[in-house]
Parts: C-alpha cells; structure tokens; sequence
C-alpha cells in the first residue's frame, strides 16, 4: 500500500437501482473517477457509468492475426531450410501447415487477449481506494474520491439513493 | 513440453533465421593453435598443456611441425580408408631405430617407445576424436575433395600442437553440415547415417 | 607364409583384445556421444593384408556339411565378418545357403569352450594346458595297445586320411560317420550297375524332375548347387519351364516347389518308381521291361493310393521329357525299403535314357563307412574291447537313436576323447576335450568330388585357445613310440602343404609357392573331372517287399531333417533358430505335423502338446496342423532336443530319434521304421509362428500365372483375365488418371535441395519363378545388417527383427484340391511415395536423393506411426534392448561395423544395404569413375542360390534389374495403394495342367 | 423474484446464500472419506510413476504391443483422455456463447474436467514413443543440427492442438476463477486468506476490471469454440490422415468430435452425480441441469449411431477388399466382443435416453455414464488397435494382448487425473459463484420486473 492514500466517501448499497441513480446524480455533477464495486458484472451499472466497450478486443484480433502469420511463416521457412521429400509431397505442403497456422491462431490470440485484460485493468489503478468484502457478496459499493470540503454534499447524493451504509474516508 | 515448445516457437518467431545463421557462423570458427610450440618441452609441461596426456609425449608439433613429415606417413590409409589409420609400432621404429632423442626427455620418451617394441606390448595412445558410432565419415572421401592438407580443417593445426587437444567437437553435427553448406555438397541424411 | 602369419597373428591377437573392450568396433547407436576414455591401439606391425576400414576378403571352404561349398570371407579388421559364396567355386558358384552363413555363429559362439578340458575325480570337467593335455592324451593313446577307435565326422581330405593312417598306426580302426549318410542309394548304386557310390545330377538339364522323397533343396546332397539347378531349369525361361513332381507322404519345401506332390503312403515309393520304370521301358523299348513287367500302374495303382491312370501319365510325361531325372534318397524316404526304391528309380532313370545325361558317376568321393559300421563300432566298445575312442566333429550319441542304448556302450570305453568346441551330447560323455578350430580358424582341405579340393586358411586368429586336431595328434605321435613316430611333421600345415605338393604335381603345376599361392587365393583345386562315359548295364529286377514299420500304432512316423538344423548341427546358432522353418514358419521350436483331419479325429487344436508313443520311446511336443501330409501320417523336424550342445541349443524342442529303434537296416538307420499312437494332454504351447495369415485372401501379394499365358508374354492381370476370372477392380480410370496426374504433379515439386540434378534411383526385381523359399537370403540380412535375433519369447509377440522375410501362403488345400504354396521375399519396397514417410515428426523416416527410403535410426524417437502406416509392415522397432541380448561375447565380433546396430525404442528396417552402395560410391569417386551395373549388390541377392533376386540402378537402361523390371510378368505389390514401389516381383509360373491331376494349374 | 422463479435455469437463491453455500464447500472440514479418496489416487500416481520408470529402464516392450499393432492401450488412452476434455470446453465456451443459462451451475467443474483431462492426455505422447527422452525433438527450437521437425506429420498437427488446447482451456478456467477466488477470500481468514488474496490478483470487482473483463471472457469463449472442434479433428486426422483401413475415413472428424463431447457428458455425469451430494449443492445443480445433460448425450451419442452405421456402409460400398475385410473382422472376427462392446455401449445405450424418465433419474444416468466411459475407451481400443491387427499384407497380421504395464499406465492415468481433480473441488469454488450472481437479479427499492 505504498500508494498514495485517495481520499473520498464509500457507500454501499444493497439495492441496484438505488446505486445507479446515485452513480448517475454524481456524474451529473461533475464527480470523475468513481470505483463502483459489484460481485458480478451487472449491466445496469455499466450503463450508469456509461464507459465505452473494453478495447481488449484488439488485442484478441492482432494476437490472432500475429499467431496466424507465425504458424505458416514458421512452417514453411522450416521446411524449406533444409528441403526433405517425404511421401513424393512437395517440401513446403500448404495443405498440411493449416492445422498449425489455425492453432497458433488461436494460442497466441487467446494469450494475447488475456494479456489484454491485465494491461487494461493495471492502466487504472485501484491503490489505495477502500473496499470492503461484502461487495465481493451482495452488497454495491460505490467510491467517490472527493476532499473533506464536498465530502457532506456526496454523502447526501448518495444517502438519499438509499445507500445502507456511508463512510467519509478522509 | 509446452513451455520448451513456447521458448522454442518464440525464438523462431523473433529471430529463427538469425539464431541459426548466427549458430552457423560460431560453429565455424576455430580457437587459434596454442603458444605452446617451443621445442623444449619436458614431460611436465605436458600436464599444462591443453589436451590429454599420452603414455608417450609424442610431439606432433616436432614431427609434423619442424620435421614436416606427411600426415599420411604415419596416418597411412587415410586416403583409400574411412579409417584415417594408426600408425604400426614398426612405423615409428623405422625412424626411432636411429633417432634416439636429443634432449633427456625424447631420450627418455622415445626409450619408452623401444622398451614397448621390446616387449611387443603396443602403446595404448588416448583417443581424442571419437566420433558417434552411428555417423559414418569416410576419411577417404574427404581427403579426396579437400585434398592431403584438409585435416586442419576438422583437426585443427595439429602441426603446432606439442600435445594434440580437441578443437571441434567432431560430434556437433552443426559441424559438419556447416561445412556441407558452404561448399554446397550434399546434406542427404543417408550420406552418413546408415 | 608362415612367419607372416605369425606377424598377423600378433596384431590380430592385440585387435580382439582391443575390440574385447571397446565393444567389438560395432557402431553402437546412442542418443548423443559420451565422453568416456576411449583408447587407440596401434598393430604392432601392420599386415599389408589389413587396412583398417577396409575389408580384406578371403577364400576358403564351408565344413558346416559335406557339400564343402567354397566361401569368401569379408574380414574386417582381422575378424570374419560376413561369409559369401565363391563365384569360381563349382558347387556353390558364388551363393551360400543358411547354414553356410551360420558358421560365423559357429566360430563366434559363446558356448565354446575356452581351452581343454579333463574330466576330474568328481566327474567335472577343468581346464587344462595344451601339453597337459597332449601329454595325457599321448599316454593313454601309447597304452591302449592298439585297442583305439575313431569317429570321423569330416569330410574327405588330407586331415581324414591322416586321421585314418595314424590310427591304424595305432592298430586301431577309425569309422567315418555321416548321419545322413545316404547309405541306401550307394548300395542300390551297387546292386544296379555295380558302383558302391553316389551318382551326382545334373538338375539345369532337366526337362522333367520327378522326385521319391529326396529334399534336393534342403538337405540331401549339395542342396546350393542342386538349387541352382533347379532354378535353370524350372524356373520360368524363353517361354518355358521344366517340370518337376514330388512322390512322398509329406510336402517338405522341394515338394512345395514341385508342380504336383503325390501324396503317396510312406514305403509305397518304390512301386510308383517301378510303374513309372514299367511304363516308360515298354515305351521305349527298353531291355527292362521285362523284369518290370509284373509291376503295372494297374497292379500298384492300390497300395499307392493313386489311379493306373496318373502314374501312366506321369511316366508318359517323364518318357516325353527329354532328358529327365528322377532321384530317391533323403531321409523322409528311408524306411527299411530305401534300397529298392532307390533301385527302382535307378530303373527308371536307366530307363529313360538319363545315365549319363543327367545322372552322372565318377565325380563324387569319399563318403562315410555308414550306419552299420558304427553299430558294430559301438558293439565293440560295449564289449570292452576299445580303450581309447577318439570322436572327432561328430556326435553321434545325439544323432544315434537312444533306443540303441549307444552312450551305455560309450561309456565302456575308459578314456574317451571328443575335440568338439562346444561340449555336446557325446562330448560331455568324454574324459578329454581337445577344441579342434573352426575351419576359419586352421589350416584345412576338404575333397568334395573328383578334381575339386576346397582349401581353408587362418583367417582369424582361434578366438578361444583351441588347436588343429592334426597338431594335436602329430604333438602327440612324438611322445608314442611305435609307427606312429613317422607322423614327424612340423606341424599339419606343413603336413597339408606336402600333400598338396602331390597334387601341384598331378596337375603339373611347375613352382609349388606359386601353385599354392594361387590355390589359397582361389579357395582350393576347381578342376572338376568329367563323369565317367561308360555305364555298365544295370543287373535286372528289383524285388519289392512293402516295408515293415515297428508299433501297431494308427500312424506312420516321419521324421525329417530340418533345412536349418540338418542333422542338429545347426541348432546352437540363434540365426538358424529364429530364421523360421520355410513351410510352417515356426521357430526356436519343435513340433508334430498333422493332418487337419487327424487333427480333428483325435480333437486337438494348434499348440496342444501331444504324446507320440512308439515301440522305442515317447515325447510330447505340440501340434502343428499342417495340409502338407497325409492323414495317416505325422512328421517331426529333427535337430533338436539337445541335452548340451550350448546354451540356443541345450533343452530347446524335443529330439525325434527318441521314437526310433537303432536296429539298422540293412546298413542304414531307417528314420522312417516306426508307427506311433498319439494321447492327448490337456497342456498347450504357443507355438512360434511368424505367419499371421496364411492365405492371401485374393490380395494378390504372390501372384502367378499358368505357363500358356506366360509364354505368350501376358501380364499376370492379362492372364488373370484371360483365365475367365473376374478381374480386380484397383482403380476406375479417371481414378488413375488422377493419380497419374498427381504422381506427375508431385515429381515436379520434389526438385529442390539436394535432389536437383542426376542420381542414380535403386531398385530391386524378384523372379519368383525361381524362388524356393529357402531363406538363405534372411540369414544373408541377418549377417549384413547386424539385426538382433529376439527369442522365442518374443517372437511369440512377433517382435522378430528379420528386415526380410519369406512370406508363405497356402493355395488351395481344402476339400480334396491340392495343396499349393507361394513364396515371396518381401523386404521394405522403398515406395517412391512412401506412405511411412510424411507421418514421422522428425523426418527419421525420408526420401534420399536416389530414391531409398532412408531410415535416420539415431534421428527416430520411436513414435511407431511408420510401421502403423506401412501397408508392407516391413518396419521393425527394438522393443527392449535386443542389441545388449543378441550377440553375448564374443557373438558380437561378428557385427558389420559399416552397420549401425540399432539401440532400443528405434525403428529399423531393410535399407537395400544402403553401407553397401555407399562403399562402392565411396572407391568409385575416388578412383574417379563411375560405379558398374553389378557391383553394388544387396546382401540377399548376393545370397541367394536359385539367382532370384536382381538389384540395380533403374536409371541406367542396361541395368541388369531394368531388363529384370520390363519383363511382362512383373507386378508389384499392393498396386491399388499407389505408392510406387521400387521392386518389382514377377509372377510365379504353374504349368497350365497336372500330368497326375495332383497339382495346382 | 417470484415472477421468474419457474424458471429452472435460474437459480433460487439471493447473492448472499450462493457466497455462503459455495464457500462452504472450501471452509468445510474434509471427511475421512476424502481422505481416502486422495489416497487412492495418490496411490495410483505412484502407479503410474512405478510403471513409467520400469519402460523407461526396459524399454515398451514391457507393455503388450505386438507387430502389427505398434499403437494400442496408450495412444487409445491418450485420445480417450482428449476426448473427455471437450465436454467442459463445449459446457464452458460454446454454451457461454449460445447464452445457455443451464450452464453456469455445471460449467466450472467441467472446465476443471478439461484441463485435468488434457494434462492426463499431454501425458501419453511422452509415454508412448520409443524413446521418450527425447520426446523434445517434435518442438521445433532452433539447434546446432539446423534440424527441423515435419510439419507434415499429423503428430506434429497433434503436438501443436494439444498444447493450445492446454494453454487455452486452462486459460479459461483461470479467468473465470479470478472473482470466486476473491469471494472466497472475503470469507475466509488467516493463512488461507493470504493464499486466496495472492490467487485473487488483487480481484475487487471494480467497474473498471468487469469492464475489460466481462469483454475478454466473450472473446476467449469465442476462440475457444473454433478450438475444440479443432483439437479432435487433429487427432482424428492422426488416423484419418494414414492409409490403414478403418483409420482412413473421410468422417473421422465429425465422428471423433461428437465421440468426444459424447465421452465427455460421460465424465462430467459421473463426476458431478456423486460430487453435488457430496458437496451438498443439490439445490445448485438440479435434476433440471442433468436432464439438459442427458439431452446433449441423446444427441451427440445418436451422430456416433450414425457415424457407426455410415463406417460399415462405406466399408461396404467403398468395395475396396481391404476396408470389407477390417469391418468384418470387426464385427465378426476374434475381437467382435470388442467391437460389439463399443456398438452396445455407445450407439444403443445412448438411446435410453429418449425417456424423460431416465433422464431426470440420477441412478440410471450414472450407470448409463459409467456405460459411456467403458464404451468409448473400447471405441477407441476398437478403431486404433483391432484396424492394425488386419491391414494390407495377411502375413503380417497379428493379435494383441496387453499386460501389467498397459494397464499400470491406464490405471494411473485416472489416478492422476483424479488426484488433481479431488485437490480442486475441494479448495476452489466448483460452482461458479460470480456467474450465478450474474442470473439472479439484485433486489431494487422499486419492485417491479427484472431488467
């Protein structure tokens, strides 16, 4: 935790409703940067924050365009290095290479897309910020980095969605 | 099996063709022939110099070196064999009847020799390049194409070695074929493998 | 000479030492190389007749039978590494049969013994020093008084007669002793023309063969030679063929060869040899047919089981043939009337006008005393009255029938001498064993006919410390007082040398060195004398009495010699044990042949062990059900059921004399003299079998073709089709426009690497027309390519490593049709679009620029999908570690070191002796030629007697193999799998129709 | 909530009582009779290792293999192993995309399934080859030979598919792991809790890492559906691709395909019957989730039905000789038993499963699965082992016996496969708990219809 300590207010909710419109009210007003904490991936809530879709997806593509490229690159310049005739086939058998390019396809691109996930998630981090293990059961939790001067206006926000439970962290 | 499978396929993906040119460039090269060719040298200084002691310190440095004797003097079938060929006790006696040694030790080493002959008993010389039993390499043919003075090529400059060491390991097959490749000769598995 | 051989002596000693630990030079395969301390050991002087690498070749005589073929010895590094036969040789002509090739297991076996021995106080035998040795031997042999006996099992030589001179010197009698002496036939030979000796044949002038029993291509008479002949003249020819019928009880492998086997009643031989005779005198003329008159087809036609008819015809048939031969003889034929068989067929010939055309006297010699003259030796020994017996390479207490209580009487003898190297039955009986050498090991001569005199020399160094038997005895004579003193050679060599300066003088051979120096070059005298011109008219009739079997028992016994094991001389040799029996493809086993209806009437299956009892003996071995014999009788290998005799052979199988009584007949023992009853047990056997599937199956693997359609120069499918059979659907034609197409298309793609420019491309054409299925060419492999032998264990999983085996099918055989059989030498058909090939992941498995199919063994990881993908299954894979089990010291001084021998998990296979062209590619580059059509040649073709095998260069159009490959008869094999086979077989030829309606057409 | 609640492929229960009852499957004390379920497997293990080490030292012959048949118990092992593997991808990904809900209660343990199968099957290759230290020698790395393997043998095909089929469906089961392991740690405590929160990699369930996440999962189920078609086709062309009759048919793929989810719903059954007593998760995985299993058997066991007729009837109309006679042997030559075992076990016991009844009774489904994975080992043993005893040259056919060593390895392949499985279900949740969660919709102060 040698990150520097966010200060901010944790409310938690146990109604999904509840927490979108607090999630929205904040936005409205200007509030950046919330962690909204869920124990599965909800939609309603992705709709509240409203980010654009994950940009993974080009790391699946490039990886698999890369896998693809080495597994027939590899085949070929392999069998062509030292030409050996098997079977009257001829040395570099395009055919026979698919097998190999499509699952190399597939390994690098899948690797690449998990590589992908962990790139993404590490650009924004979560140092420092409060949690709390209920959210990881059934409760939402909603983080709104904020100093102790507007502290009391997001406690309201959120207080008035409902929230069971509001910690100033200061 | 996959991770070697990941480094293997990395490597390739990076730089496949640079590593083996690379490998077949390295492979090519020869650690230069050792300072070691003084004439004097006792039997102690055996133990410093690179490569296996023999039961007799004989000098290919003197023989082959100073003396420039013919590989194939000694090496006798090397030429018409795949065998390179040991020479007989009676080769060296032919010379050693006379050359008894200057210094105290060929004195004292070539007495070895005699004392050997004497009782019929061969010296049992170190092997030094012992080739994989299932590669087949034909002296003959190689003496033919790279012509009498060619050992060097695998040996190394044996003429400077008072005392005959490794310089290639004979058994890298990158070796070899490194050497097929560049003087465009056949690389046919069957060749040597049989 | 001498002192030379005295200098190779020392550096050949100082090699096998050296090769003792550095693993007998043989290129063992390992992953990688270790770096363990490896020693050069220089010659102390160098034999110009030893370059190391390069094999020195030397001539020399065979002595693993009578025939005394003329070898040559491929030597590598002073040790014997593959025997060959000698082209200039008049008996072999440059083939060697299996038993032939053995004998370097012989001379390497790890059973011999490692000096002389003497029998202790407490029975056991100790080694001892030679002059211990000799000096005892001396002793008894000066105190016997004259009361000394010998057995001779050698041949006919320069060593045979001393023997014999030496101990009559003593006063005593020396017997030469040949179990299969062929007694019967030189006593018929007598009572027809009255010549107590052997006829030779002459089988490439044959036009019609008819033979009564006698195994011309296993084991009776010198089968190499006979093979050749035979081939020549029934293999298939300008159009035509000779034709060739077997009378006997059992189908051996002559009879599977023969165009019709008549499956006549052991005994009943002679009467169908005497109707024929009938038939063709009275056709002819013939002075004979007078006496004959009494025996017509119809008057025989019932003891025979055959009609009037077949035995008319087949004698029209044999007076039509012009000129034909019929022999008698062999041991499946020699029951207790042997001698008017072989009279009768001495009728028939003389009849037929053969004498002197095909049947030929005043070549062959020598011969053993027989049968009858050992009895009697034996009885003497019984009564006391031999002190000192001396058994020299024979063993006869093995090859005696045991009934004849001969080791009891044996055991009279109070010193008893045996010079076996290896301690065998008689041996072990023995108080002093002398280990003679092997005939590659001692200076020796062999006389096998009139003008021919084969020669062997040292040409290794003993590889234990035996010593000639002739130092032996000449050390000896000098410590004995009396005649014997004269034997004053320096040694037998000497001895040799001056009675061959007798012969360089017949020959008038001006400077004896040169005449022996050419002599030992050349393997000995090949100076073969004509046969005798005049024939004395035949002295009349033969007296036919059916002959007596002992035991009331249902069935006839018949026991044969093996053609690997011949008289059990063979059976402690793991190549001739694991190279399978050519008929029922069993090995490192013995086994009872029955008749499937038999086998059903008594309700035993394969494998079921069996009790055969006869009047003599019993012993239990197991069943094998086998078409080839007639129902009313069983038949035995014989060779095995050693008691000692080494570690391959010692209680493997059982021995079949052990049935036989020893009363001798009439001068021989006859094998075929008893009947035995069999009880079953309820104990089973897996027996060794190497054929998975005996038919083909309508596959078309061995194909054949009747006569009229061969000679009309048709394809074996033409003449298929022509024989009104439904042809084989292979392929619709636009599937082979395809595949022509793409094998075209494929070609193009496969000119890259080192496969551009001009190579030559190998390929082989197997004439099976002239393949008997004698195996020679697998023991050939076997030498050539240091292929383990695995054990009868594993071969019970068909784990044997033969890289080429005879396959063998049945035709026919069932429901009262003959019985026909097919061989093919089936060895890896390096396909031009190998299946094998693109499954490996290593490429272990690949194509070679002239067109082998290259097997990488120290590449191969051993995924087995080649073999799995090989429609062939001429893949062989090293289970466990066979190469460390095969070849126990000092076996393995016999491995090819140009030959990797393959380690365990690798996949081997024939590589059509790729070491070999390689050598010959290797000297041809560097004497800057180019390599000629011939001068590569496989192993097996090399081997082969019957010349059935042809390999070459297909790109050369005057190769041997090309003219070979555009013969109309030639197919290859499994077309339909378009994997462009590299060799060719041609189509076995059968005569269109049977002249006794017993064959197949 | 009550207005879904008929809905059997939703779950019953709130946020709160999934957590609860999955973790309690982790933070509950083993039993004895876990205990001695490890160590019969761990014993086998041993098993395995005994025997590896002995054909290691001796060499394969120890095992059975007899000429012609140079690929018997281990090789049909290996691909009976690869087949089980694909039920749990076909469950985890290609149900996933099909946005089948039943799924979720099942998907985790077969993923589990998968991997474990895979890593068992990874195993056969190294085993079975001649030469098993150098089993290196098929990875193409560049060495100081300038050799290269042959990218043209269907094995090299296999040592590529076998190894992203690892690569990937472990991948996939890690992901998905990710959340529960965090759940879990936010339950447990001390020692533990350090242990789940490392694994957890620093998991919150933060918008921002749902956000790349959820997007991820859906493209790894995407490349993981093309994949496990992929990977039994290579292994089928093992065959397909050789010219032994019974090996070389064109619809090796397809049938090896449905062989092997067909063999792997076999697993997945008798694994997960026993497994939701055991771990008192009935009300998580329902009868509702079984008959939807039995439905995927009925199906893809009937396409083997027809894979099996359509083999004999090409065997038939192909009028090559060659496949006629392997077929026949097949059914009526010295192994028919075997043969038939495969057709009974297979083709006809899977059409039980018509009847609802079987489908929804959990005794009879395991004895059918039982069924299966018998049947589909012989299927296997049938096709690889009885076509080699009898191809092209009847000289050379031959029969095949296995021994000790055979059955050594095939024994302690299960044991391997089981040890890893019994250390998974009990210390990580074998219910998906974030995707459960992900069905059942969060309470909303405005009642009224789910989103």
């Amino acid at each position: 935790m040698a990150a520097r300590h966010v200060p901010g207010v944790l409310a938690q909710f146990d109604h999904v409703d509840g927490a979108c419109d607090a999630i929205r009210e904040l936005k409205a007003t200007g509030y950046k940067d919330l962690t909204v904490y869920t124990a599965a991936a909800n939609h309603e809530i992705e709709a509240a924050i409203g980010d654009p879709i994950s940009p993974v997806r080009l790391f699946t593509l490039f990886g698999g365009i890369i896998g693809c490229a080495a597994g027939f690159g590899t085949t070929i310049w392999m069998s062509r290095d030292w030409p050996l005739i098997v079977g009257g086939k001829s040395v570099a058998a395009i055919p026979a290479f698919v097998a190999i390019g499509f699952e190399l396809t597939i390994l690098v691109g899948s690797l690449s897309t998990v590589a992908g996930i962990i790139i993404l998630s590490m650009r924004k981090s979560l140092k420092g910020r409060p949690y709390s293990p209920r959210f990881s059961d059934d409760r939402i939790g909603v983080f709104v980095p904020c100093g102790a001067d507007r502290a009391a206006q997001v406690e309201r926000v959120l207080v008035q969605h409902g929230s069971v439970e509001v910690v100033r962290d200061a | 099996m996959r991770k070697r499978f990941l480094i293997g396929l990395g490597a390739v993906l990076l730089a496949g063709t640079a590593i083996a040119v690379g490998s077949r460039v390295t492979s090519a090269q020869q650690p230069a022939p050792p300072a070691g060719t003084a004439v004097t040298l006792t039997r102690a200084d055996s133990v410093r110099l690179e490569g296996p002691r023999q039961p007799i310190f004989f000098r290919h440095d003197v023989h082959a070196g100073q003396l420039k004797m013919q590989c194939q003097y000694c090496h006798y079938s090397v030429s018409y064999s795949s065998e390179p060929g040991i020479p007989s006790m009676q080769t060296c006696m032919g010379c050693h009847m006379y050359v008894s040694g200057s210094t105290p030790t060929n004195k004292a080493e070539i007495r070895k020799l005699t004392t050997a002959w004497g009782k019929k008993q061969p010296v049992q010389w170190i092997r030094i390049h012992e080739l994989a039993r299932h590669v087949h390499f034909p002296h003959s043919r190689h003496i033919f194409a790279l012509g009498p003075d060619a050992c060097a090529t695998c040996h190394g400059n044996i003429a400077r070695m008072p005392q005959v060491y490794k310089v290639n390991n004979v058994n890298n097959m990158g070796f070899c074929i490194t050497c097929h490749i560049e003087r465009k000769v056949t690389r046919d598995c069957s060749t040597c493998h049989y | 000479m001498a002192d030379e051989a005295e200098t190779q002596g020392v550096d050949r000693r100082q090699f096998l030492k050296v090769i003792g630990v550095s693993g007998a030079g043989a290129a063992v395969l390992s992953g990688c190389t270790t770096e363990r301390v490896a020693k050069l050991v220089p010659y102390m002087v160098q034999s110009e007749d030893q370059v190391p690498g390069v094999p020195t070749w030397y001539a020399s005589t065979c002595a693993e039978c009578s025939s005394g073929c003329g070898v040559y010895v491929k030597t590598r590094e002073g040790r014997p590494i593959k025997l060959e036969g000698n082209p200039d040789h008049p008996t072999n002509a440059g083939s060697l049969c299996s038993r032939g090739q053995a004998g370097l297991q012989s001379l390497y076996n790890p059973d011999r013994i490692k000096g002389p021995m003497a029998r202790n106080a407490k029975g056991e035998f100790d080694l001892i020093k030679w002059d211990d040795a000799i000096a005892r031997l001396a002793a008894k042999l000066s105190s016997a008084g004259g009361k000394v006996a010998a057995i001779n099992g050698y041949g006919a030589s320069t060593f045979s007669t001393f023997l014999a001179d030496y101990v009559t010197a003593l006063g005593g009698t020396t017997v030469a002793y040949e179990p299969f002496g062929r007694e019967a036939e030189r006593t018929a030979n007598d009572r027809t023309w009255g010549k107590a000796e052997l006829a030779s044949y002459d089988f490439g002038a044959a036009r019609h063969i008819v033979s009564f029993g006698a195994d011309f291509l296993e084991t009776w008479g010198p089968v190499v030679e006979q093979q050749r002949g035979f081939a020549a003249s029934h293999g298939f020819h300008d159009g035509t063929m000779a034709r060739m019928v077997f009378v006997g009880p059992r189908m051996s492998l002559t009879a599977a060869n023969a165009d019709e086997w008549l499956n006549v009643p052991a005994g009943s031989e002679a009467l169908v040899a005497l109707a024929m005779a009938q038939v063709v005198a009275s056709r002819k003329g013939s002075p004979l047919a007078a006496s004959l008159a009494s025996y017509t087809p119809d008057a025989v036609a019932k003891d025979t089981g055959l009609t009037a008819a077949q035995i008319t015809a087949l004698a029209e048939a044999f007076a039509a043939a012009s000129p034909s031969l019929a022999i008698a003889g062999g041991i499946p034929a020699q029951h207790r009337g042997a001698i008017e068989l072989c009279q009768a067929v001495n009728l028939l010939n003389e009849a037929a006008g053969n004498i002197g055309r095909t049947v030929l006297f005043g070549t062959t010699v020598g011969g053993s005393d027989g049968y009858a003259s050992m009895v009697s030796l034996f009885d003497k020994m019984g009564q006391g009255s031999v002190q000192v017996v001396l058994v020299h390479d024979a063993n006869p207490l093995y090859a005696m029938p045991k009934d004849g209580k001969f080791a009891a009487a044996f055991a009279k003898v109070p010193f008893k001498v045996s010079t076996a190297a290896i301690i065998d039955e008689t041996a072990a009986q023995c108080d002093l064993i002398l280990p003679s050498l092997h005939a590659l090991e001692r200076w020796d001569d062999l006389h096998t006919r009139a003008g021919v005199t084969g020669l062997m020399q040292p040409v290794v160094q003993p590889v234990f410390q035996g010593m000639h038997f002739g130092d032996v005895l000449l050390k000896a004579a000098k410590t004995i007082a009396g005649p014997v003193a004269k034997f004053n050679d320096a040694s037998f060599e000497a001895r040799l040398k001056s009675a061959w300066q007798k012969v360089a003088a017949e020959q008038k051979a001006g400077d004896f060195d040169e005449f022996w120096r050419m002599a030992l070059g050349r393997g000995g005298l090949f100076a073969p004398m004509a046969p005798a011109p005049q024939f004395p008219a035949s002295k009349g009739a033969v007296s036919y009495t059916k002959p007596t079997f002992d035991g009331t028992g249902d069935y006839v016994f018949l026991p044969y010699p093996s053609s690997m094991y011949h008289d059990g001389r063979g059976t402690n040799k793991p190549w001739l044990l694991e190279n399978p029996d050519p008929i029922t493809k069993i090995t490192w086993q013995s086994w009872v042949e029955m008749h499937p209806d038999t086998a059903a009437k008594i309700d035993v299956r394969e494998g079921e062990i069996v009790e055969l009892h006869s009047p003599h003996g019993m012993i239990r071995s197991q069943v094998y059900i086998y078409a080839g014999i007639r129902p009313d009788t069983m038949a035995m290998p014989l060779g095995l059921g050693h008691t000692a005799y080494g570690r391959y052979a010692k209680d493997r199988g059982v021995n079949a004399l052990d049935l036989l009584g020893a009363a001798d007949g009439q001068g021989f023992l006859p094998y075929v003299s008893t009947r035995v009853s069999v009880t079953r047990t309820e104990d089973y056997r897996k027996v060794a079998r190497v054929d998975g599937m005996p038919r083909q199956l309508g596959r078309g693997i061995v194909q054949s073709m009747a006569l009229m359609y061969a000679a009309k120069g048709m394809t074996p499918e033409e003449a298929y089709k022509a024989g009104g059979r439904a042809p084989v659907e292979e392929n619709t034609e636009l599937e082979q426009k395809a595949i022509e197409g793409w094998h075209d298309a494929q070609l193009e793609n496969t000119k890259v690497g080192n496969y551009t420019g001009d190579h030559p491309k190998w390929g082989m054409a197997v004439d099976l027309s002239r393949c008997t299925g004698c195996s020679a060419c697998v023991t050939a492999c076997y030498a050539e390519n240091n292929i383990p032998t695995v054990g009868e264990e594993q071969v019970f999983r068909r784990r044997e490593m033969s890289w080429l085996r005879i396959e063998r099918y049945w035709e026919g055989g069932e429901a009262n049709e003959p019985l026909g059989v097919r061989f093919a030498p089936v060895m890896c058909q390096h396909c031009n679009n190998a299946p094998c090939e693109p499954v490996c992941p290593v490429y272990a498995s690949y194509h070679t620029v002239d067109g082998l199919n290259g097997q990488v063994y120290n590449r191969c990881v051993g995924t087995r999908y080649c073999s799995n993908n090989c429609p062939f299954k001429v893949r062989y894979f090293n289970w466990l570690k066979y190469n460390d089990v095969a070849w126990p010291e000092p076996l393995n001084l016999q491995l090819n070191p140009d030959v990797t021998v393959r380690a365990r998990g690798v996949m081997e296979k024939c590589t059509f002796c790729v070491q070999r062209i390689r050598a010959v590619q290797n000297t041809a580059r560097i004497e800057g030629r180019d390599f000629k059509d011939g001068e590569i040649m496989t192993a097996c073709a090399q081997a082969c007697p019957s010349g059935a095998i042809s390999f070459g260069n297909i790109n050369d159009p005057a190769a041997k193999v090309v003219q070979w490959k555009k013969d109309p008869r030639g197919y290859v094999m499994l077309e339909g799998t378009n994997v462009q086979s590299s060799v060719t077989y041609l189509a076995k030829v059968l005569h269109d129709a049977p002249v006794a309606g017993r064959g197949e057409s | 909530m009550a207005v879904i609640a008929h809905d059997p492929s939703l779950p019953t229960q709130t946020h709160a009582e999934v957590t609860r009852d999955v973790v309690r499957t982790i933070t509950d004390k083993p039993t004895t009779g876990y205990y001695i379920l490890a160590g019969t497997m761990a014993f086998l293990v041993l098993v395995l290792l005994g025997t590896f080490t002995a054909i290691l030292k001796y060499g394969l012959g120890l095992a059975g293999y007899s000429p012609p048949i140079m690929w018997s118990v281990y090789i049909t092992t290996f691909v009976f192993w690869i087949g089980i593997g694909h039920a749990g991808t076909l469950i985890s990904a290609i149900l996933y995309l099909f946005r089948s809900r039943w799924r979720t209660a099942v998907y985790r343990s077969t993923e589990a399934m998968t991997v474990f199968a895979v890593m068992t099957a990874g195993l056969f290759p190294i085993i079975h080859i001649g030469r098993q230290w150098i089993f290196y020698w098929l990875i193409p790395y560049p060495n100081q030979r300038f050799l290269w393997p042959n990218f043209k043998s269907p094995l090299m095909w296999d040592v590529f598919a076998i190894s992203t089929y690892l690569t990937v469906s472990s991948t996939f089961l890690v992901i998905g792991l990710v959340p529960d392991i965090a759940a879990v740690r936010d339950h447990v405590s001390g020692w533990k809790k350090k242990i789940y929160s490392a694994l957890s990699l620093g998991w919150t369930g933060a918008d921002s890492q749902w956000r790349h996440y959820s997007r991820a999962y859906l493209y790894l189920a995407a490349l993981a559906t093309p994949l496990v078609l992929s990977v039994h086709s290579v292994v089928s062309w093992d065959f397909a691709m050789s010219i032994v009759p019974g090996w070389h048919g064109t619809i090796f793929a397809p049938y090896f395909v449905a062989g092997a989810i067909y063999s792997g719903i076999g697993m997945v059954l008798t694994l997960v019957i026993p497994l939701r007593k055991v771990l008192k998760i009935e009300h998580m995985i329902t009868s509702y989730h079984f008959d939807n299993l039995a439905k995927l058997t009925l199906f893809t066991g009937s396409i083997l039905f027809y894979a099996y007729g359509m083999e004999y009837f090409i065997a038939w109309y192909s009028g090559s000789t060659f496949e006629q006679t392997t077929f026949w042997r097949r059914a009526f030559g010295p192994n028919w038993w075997a043969g038939w075992s495969m057709i009974i076990c297979n083709a006809f016991v899977s059409q039980l499963l018509w009847f609802k009844k079987i489908r929804r009774n959990l005794t009879a489904l395991f004895v059918i699965s039982i069924f299966i994975n018998i049947g589909m080992w012989f299927e296997r043993w049938v096709i690889i082992s009885m076509s080699l005893t009898n191809d092209y040259v009847p000289y050379a056919w031959g029969q095949i016996n296995p021994t000790w060593a055979d059955w050594g390895i095939l024994a302690g392949s299960f044991g391997w496969f089981g040890l890893w499985f019994t250390l998974f279900y009990k210390n990580f949740p074998i219910v998906a708990i974030q995707e459960i969660k992900e069905l059942i919709p969060m309470p909303r102060r405005s009642h009224g219809g789910g989103h």
